[in-house]
């Protein structure tokens, strides 16, 4: 693919999303890890549920269908299933794969189904105005924790590490590099792929916490993460690493279980 | 008999925030004839209130109950060009246009008034409550309702500590408004 | 090689601006027809591409993966020569 | 702290709010959705200060699931929604109203079907919120039409809710929850109180007496009373006699249907026309543009939409000869009005049907009034 | 294999399960409820036979949603639940209402509301199948009252769901699927099949023609289409605006009403009667007994609910004395009945409700009969 | 408590539950766990979903709450935080807790929410006749695996550490002792608690696995169980243990994160 | 014309596959002056038929559509206690009944046959077999139905492998329902 | 003491007999009313309990914490006195 425009559908531009958003930028590295893939555009799907972050597959010019919030896993399931040539892509946020979305995401995981999930984990409900969501971290302000969230977030890279993925990652906008890196392996792995970018919302969730200016978001992103390689010489726990606030960036896991696919297919050629 | 506002202008621009102010002041604090008188406030939400433009409407009634939706205004108070653009057609000939001179590049062929909101703003220093300048203007050349309801209103509403900025740019706006009326 | 801004699609976030290493780009004042500010290459010359001429061989593109509404682009023209109108 | 009488502005769905606090609302569990989120966002702020909970669940499954929770330890309990989290809550309505737990529920109604038109208004939930869940049950749903209404009739909503044990639902819109408007707080509003139960008997912690609602055995205080959503005898133990399962079911729909009359709230504007319109939320409020106009035309208002208030509608469908049925989706009270208009006798009734995005204007009602 | 022609002695879900697999079924995803499990039970044996997918999910909802995914690649899909599956599945029955995605749905209900009678009968749900998920929309529901209705139903529910890009659904009960009897499997059943796209002009996947219905641009072909469950124009895209709401919404009910004839299967027994009985599913083999005893008597099966077939109904109507009708609910698809009945001048129409756990017997219904 | 009798109703007495099933011995520990513990009967508050195992509720003489199936801990959360005085405990399955109420469960733990949660782990569908469920082995049979499962099963105990729950066991049936001891830890916990007990359905899953007879599945579950200390002695990943179809038992966690009420109280104290 | 039949027992005893076994052989392999005949078998469902007693309903009839449901059946078979006590009143004057010796202790007031089905299972070493045994002599007894379509019915349902064990009880049934008869 | 078995309650499941670690416990034949088969305390004095007579000091009971169906527990009375009535 030569040019983004090939990717994504001209006629639908600029898109709805505010300035210094997350999804941009991330639409921007998938287009740099797809591209340099060979992969048939016509035998792609992208999938997503609701949310700014799951408005992506109607950028993008293939089939994709944009589904109720937090069942994009679960369409893609089937997709998947009916279709096994299909490359299925799924497009999810964290209010709609962490919450609405969590047992899907995690049975996904479990089964091991043939989908590449991206989660754009913004910390929070971007796209019906700024509430907490369930990685929104503990005491930060959102519209409906006026006094602080008080409750503790998600790690969704551990939760689906956990619950069987093959492949996990996470990173920040910020990492660009590592960020298409993962998002190449992510493709082409077969079963689940999970790849987690924690991203800005300026206007959702930096406004209600001093940073309404997508650079200050940068800037706390930037603060917040660190390598899994020090936690892990550390020896920090991943939840108390989560709930004190911090984004461990870097791969998960690596495996190659069965997918759930493969499983089925040698299932029915009696294997 | 009930009368009818549209302020439009661009995300950010406190379009709603004027909205807000008018009905508000309106509601709890204007009378006529000694009995009270009811307005709602109503906007556009969805992604399009997100960034780009910005619509909030105002009716008036002295009924407790009407269609409070705004169909044709009888005043349009307009603080950008794609607003202008939007909102020039939904208009009648006894419309009133109001509009912000320096946002707004084109004027329309039916009754308005310029007025310096964003200048005035700029020179208290503080650009952002251009949109109260216009909504002084507004007060002032529609006469339908009395200043110190609308002033009442803005304390509510603003931001703790904005009170004595808001008011300041409230008083430029109805400066600006006669002004306006007496250059007709 | 340099980023160009494309005013249509800029949203002016500025991002750009704090990711680039070589500080290439600046806060621009002038609103676009969006009524965002576009930022400015004010120094081009810094850039890593500066001197290449074929963007499959950008190296860094910080700023361009960074970007947000697809804004920014390259003008393929080598370091110098941008200016230079071709027609 | 209660809103003071007086008279306040704000938006319908903060009315809705101040409404919920004024009848004694003590837990909200809820999920965010346009355009009903403002309800979950001002309780954030309002209700801790009441000492009361706020907590945004997982999804709306979960917000229903923890209201049930709620109420069956005695808090007046709420939940807020639109469409599809509406769609997602109706197994758990069915199971509030087989257990008989009191809850409130606001859908603010937006475009459908599915995910619509998220910020604009429509009234395509209204037989939802009678059929929604499986099986045959009865539940309260009061539709309000200004910002007044809003904060009337979610008090009303808890008061029948709690009287009856059964699911109230607010039906409102995208339009009524988000106009900005004036409203009245009274000085005293009626605030109704689930009837406890005091004696400590077990093993009947279903019964009922002539009111056919049972008295409430909060849980901790010793009733040890089982609530399952399977067919139950007065015991609260699970049976799978036909026999039981009939007795309960029709009296679920006896508890309601028999104080049709007292549960019916509507307004008659007019009452000597022989032209009637008839309108519910939105829409009342071009039709009460038209009706100033023209007092030759009138106006019934059901404020009150299930169960349905036949009474009225017969009252009205006696003496005339035409009735417009003026509502934003593709005519489902009309059917009702249809029906029960026909058997009174009077069969010319119409539908204006819009299905969401723009309430109905005056003049479109004019218009369709004209036609005949 | 799909059966082959012949004689079959099998339990109603079984017969079910071969229908499907007879129309074409090619993936089935579903969560197991009594009475409905012995569907997917047998579905996950013999689909893999058939080299189609059983899955499986971790819930209703789920399963809905992987049908969906799988209709949208071009393979005919099923699920199957109960009441509380049922009402699980209704915000994605709206979605794919919305999106014109093809599925069956079948539903064996069972006694209701909420866990109710899990292992009995009942008919709760008839509203619910039409008016369960949010908005207006449209969807077909069929209802069998034997083995052989499971078997030939099923095909119908997948021809019609296909032809119209509608979800169907199967309203069976808990006595009908778990019946073992016989039933006939034809040399020939029709079987239709989606019409799909074959040009491949991106920017309007959802383009119409005067079948209202759009072919269907099958994912992985190359259509680079885009499906939303907002409000959305000929090219799938999500749009605000009302007009392009109220097409499309206004389009996706008229494909189905415009074709309530054609969709409308329902049988009449001893028409000239002046006395009639409309029932549908189990009962009907009551009312059967009844009329084969008094051939003076008449009855009006529904095989489909949904569309009501509204043409049956009026012509019955039309020359009656009384209509009585026979359901195990509180008096569903009796308010239709009596609200058309009515506009065609017979307002005698009663109603002979059990609200579930037994079927009527014939004696019951002879008795009410007599009543009047 | 001096007598069973006492705990459960007598009057609902024999229980609906299979021969050799062993919801009953669950009811057994947890009658002696309970018993130990100085609680106030009419304090405590009964959560239960749908299946076998959340029939438990129905059969003890106090408060108590059947929902609709995957519910119980939703319900459990509104309940606990509306009078936090109430102790809540929750019965569920494996079908109720890890398929359809997987949701609930992780962000129950994410929360910390304050009840006390026994899961009846039979690997099965027990109460709709013997469906593979969540935690069904890898090519178990069961009705809807009629060729065995293709999937693997979720580790609960792990996701709900993951997720953030301050305590989590496993046990089997088989370890009586232990299981009491953990119930009774649990019962006392502050927060999410967590007791998954590995049980036998032998009409539902081991009449289509060769162990129809109770004692059978006691065998299996025995050759099946490895102590936590063994596997960790010998370095296994959970996820891969048990896809293996092992049964990891003993205690996962023990921490005291503070619970969702307590900070839900902080906050209303403006701390 | 309808004939219904009920089998009644323990769970566990077979009842459901003697049901299926009888519909099944009516409707696939039996004919009545040339036509096709019809039956529904119907049986009880939920917790109580997991432990406890069981019930299994046939319903025979000449036309394809009729009421599937037993009321009072013709012909009521038991083959245990519980069984006898809950069903025997859910009879007429007309109802007959077989019942498994052994295992019912009661006997009725309407006319009945005492089966040793039991305990010829017992003889050929598979008590497990005693409802074939006893499907036998109900259709010997009844004559309603040939054998020869109830004994290909059976070897369809019966479980690979065991078609001859179940052929023989099937036998020894007929058997012993002509005995009973005679016995008259 | 020793492990009364509830013929009426029980099911006879046979747990009690695996679990017993002292072989207390056999497999009984005769049926039940409800049709089960309760086993039979066959070998009281193995039992680790035998030698005690107050249920709250009991060790061991496997048994009783096993049985599903509360069909098992104590006859205090101390080992070999069981079969003698008091009355
Ligand atoms: C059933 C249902 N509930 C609620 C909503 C409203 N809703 C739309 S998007 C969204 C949250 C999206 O959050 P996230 O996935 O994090 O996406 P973001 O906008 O932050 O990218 C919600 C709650 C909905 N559309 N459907
Ligand atoms: C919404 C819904 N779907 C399905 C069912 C049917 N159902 C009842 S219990 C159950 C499974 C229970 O499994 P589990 O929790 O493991 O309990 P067990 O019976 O094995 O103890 C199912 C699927 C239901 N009651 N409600
Ligand atoms: S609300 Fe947040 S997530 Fe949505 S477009 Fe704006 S910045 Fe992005
Ligand atoms: S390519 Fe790198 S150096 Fe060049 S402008 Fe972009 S960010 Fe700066
Ligand atoms: S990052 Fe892109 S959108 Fe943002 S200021 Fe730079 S060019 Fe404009
Ligand atoms: S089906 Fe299984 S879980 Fe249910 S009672 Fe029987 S043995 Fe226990
Ligand atoms: S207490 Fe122990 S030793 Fe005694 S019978 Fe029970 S299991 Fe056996
Ligand atoms: S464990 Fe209990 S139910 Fe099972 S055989 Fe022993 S005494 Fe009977
Ligand atoms: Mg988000
Ligand atoms: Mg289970």
């Amino acid at each position: 693919m030569e040019d983004f425009f090939d990717l994504y559908r001209k006629d639908r531009w600029p898109t709805i999303f505010c300035p210094g958003c997350g999804v941009g930028t991330v639409m921007n590295c998938f287009y740099r890890a797809f591209s340099e893939l060979d992969i048939d555009q016509d035998r792609v799907v992208f999938v997503s549920g609701v949310g700014c972050s799951s408005r992506i597959p109607g950028y993008i010019r293939a089939d994709s269908i944009h589904t109720t919030h937090g069942r994009a896993l679960a369409v893609a399931t089937g997709l998947s299933l009916s279709n096994p040539d299909l490359k299925v892509i799924v497009f999810t946020g964290d209010g709609d794969l962490g919450a609405i979305g969590g047992n899907h995401f995690i049975h996904s995981s479990r089964r091991n189904a043939d989908m590449t999930v991206f989660c754009i984990n913004n910390n929070i409900y971007g796209m019906t105005g700024g509430q907490a969501s369930t990685t929104t971290p503990h005491r930060a302000f959102s519209t409906t924790t006026p006094y602080g969230n008080m409750e503790f977030p998600f790690d969704l890279a551990e939760l689906a590490v956990t619950a069987g993925a093959n492949y996990v990652a996470r990173w920040t906008v910020r990492n660009v590099k590592e960020l298409i890196g993962s998002m190449r392996k992510a493709l082409v792995k077969n079963g689940f792929s999970f790849v987690e970018v924690a991203s800005p919302c300026p206007t959702g969730f930096g406004r209600r916490n001093k940073m309404g200016d997508p650079k200050q978001m940068y800037e706390w992103l930037k603060i917040k993460s660190v390598r899994k390689e020090k936690s892990e010489f550390w020896n920090m726990d991943p939840v108390d690493l989560n709930i004190s606030g911090q984004i461990t960036i870097g791969e998960f896991v690596d495996r190659n279980r069965p997918s759930l696919g493969s499983m089925l297919k040698s299932m029915m050629n009696n294997e | 008999m009930t009368i009818s506002v549209r302020f439009a202008g661009m995300g950010g621009q406190g379009i709603i925030f004027s909205g807000i102010a008018l009905a508000r002041g309106v509601s709890l604090y204007e009378k006529r004839g000694g009995k009270d008188l009811y307005a709602i406030q109503t906007q556009s939400y969805g992604p399009e209130a997100r960034g780009g433009s910005s619509k909030c409407d105002v009716k008036i009634s002295e009924s407790e109950n009407f269609y409070p939706f705004v169909e044709i205004p009888d005043y349009l108070v307009l603080m950008s060009q794609p607003a202008y653009e939007r909102f020039i057609d939904v208009t009648n000939k006894d419309t009133v246009v109001v509009l912000d001179e320096d946002a707004v590049e084109s004027r329309p062929d039916i009754e308005y008034y310029d007025i310096a909101a964003t200048k005035k703003a700029e020179e208290i220093g503080k650009r952002i409550v251009a949109n109260v300048v216009m909504l002084g203007a507004f007060v002032e050349i529609s006469g339908i309702v009395s200043k110190k309801s609308i002033q009442k209103a803005l304390c509510d509403v603003a931001p703790k500590g904005t009170e004595s900025l808001n008011k300041k740019a409230f008083e430029l706006g109805t400066a600006l408004g006669k002004d306006a009326i007496n250059a007709d | 090689m340099q980023v160009r801004v494309d005013s249509e699609y800029c949203k002016g976030c500025q991002l750009c601006i704090i990711v680039c290493p070589r500080h290439v780009i600046e806060e621009g004042k002038e609103l676009s027809e969006r009524g965002y500010a576009p930022p400015i290459v004010s120094h081009p010359e810094k850039c890593a591409n500066w001197k290449r001429n074929d963007k499959r061989k950008a190296v860094c593109e910080t700023c361009l993966l960074t970007c947000p509404d697809h804004a920014l682009e390259w003008d393929e023209r080598p370091g110098g020569q941008q200016g230079v109108d071709q027609e | 702290m209660r809103l003071e009488a007086g008279t306040y502005f704000m938006q319908g769905n903060e009315a809705c709010v101040e409404g919920a606090i004024a009848a004694g609302l003590r837990f909200f569990a809820g999920y965010p959705i346009t355009p009903s989120t403002e309800i979950a966002e001002r309780l954030a702020e309002r209700l801790p200060e009441e000492g009361g909970i706020f907590i945004q669940m997982e999804d709306e499954i979960a917000s229903i699931s923890a209201v049930i929770g709620s109420s069956w330890v005695g808090a007046k309990a709420m939940t807020a929604t639109s469409g599809p989290g509406f769609s997602l809550m109706q197994e758990n309505i069915g199971y509030a109203a087989m257990t008989e737990t009191p809850l409130v529920i606001v859908n603010v109604m937006r475009g459908g079907p599915s995910t619509g038109l998220p910020t604009m208004p429509s009234q395509g939930d209204v037989m939802q919120a009678k059929y929604g869940s499986h099986g045959d049950y009865e539940i309260i749903a009061l539709a309000p039409a200004t910002v007044q209404d809003m904060f009337d009739l979610t008090i009303k909503a808890f008061n029948f809710s709690e009287i009856y044990r059964v699911p109230a639902i607010i039906l409102s819109d995208a339009e009524v929850g988000h106009m900005r408007g004036k409203f009245t707080v009274p000085k005293k509003s009626e605030v109704l109180e689930r009837r406890m139960r005091t004696d400590k008997v077990w093993h009947d912690g279903f019964a009922y007496d002539e009111s056919l609602v049972p008295r409430f055995p909060v849980f901790g205080r010793g009733f040890r009373v089982h609530v399952t959503g399977i067919s139950h005898d007065i015991a609260g133990y699970p049976r799978t006699d036909p026999e039981v399962h009939e007795e309960l079911v029709r009296r679920l729909s006896e508890k309601i249907i028999g104080n049709r009359d007292k549960i019916s709230l509507t307004d008659i504007y007019n009452e000597d026309s022989d032209r009637f319109i008839v309108t519910y939320g939105s829409p009342t409020l071009a039709a009460m543009e038209v009706i100033g106009n023209d007092p030759s035309i009138g106006l019934l208002q059901l404020k009150t939409l299930w169960p349905m208030p036949e009474e009225s509608i017969r009252h009205v469908a006696k003496n005339v000869k035409e009735i417009l049925v003026v509502e934003m989706n593709m005519g489902q009270v009309f059917k009702e009005v249809q029906r029960i208009a026909c058997l009174e006798g009077c069969e010319n009734v119409r539908l204006l049907s819009k299905v969401g995005g723009e309430v109905h204007t005056p003049q479109e009602i004019v218009h369709s009034l004209r036609r005949c």
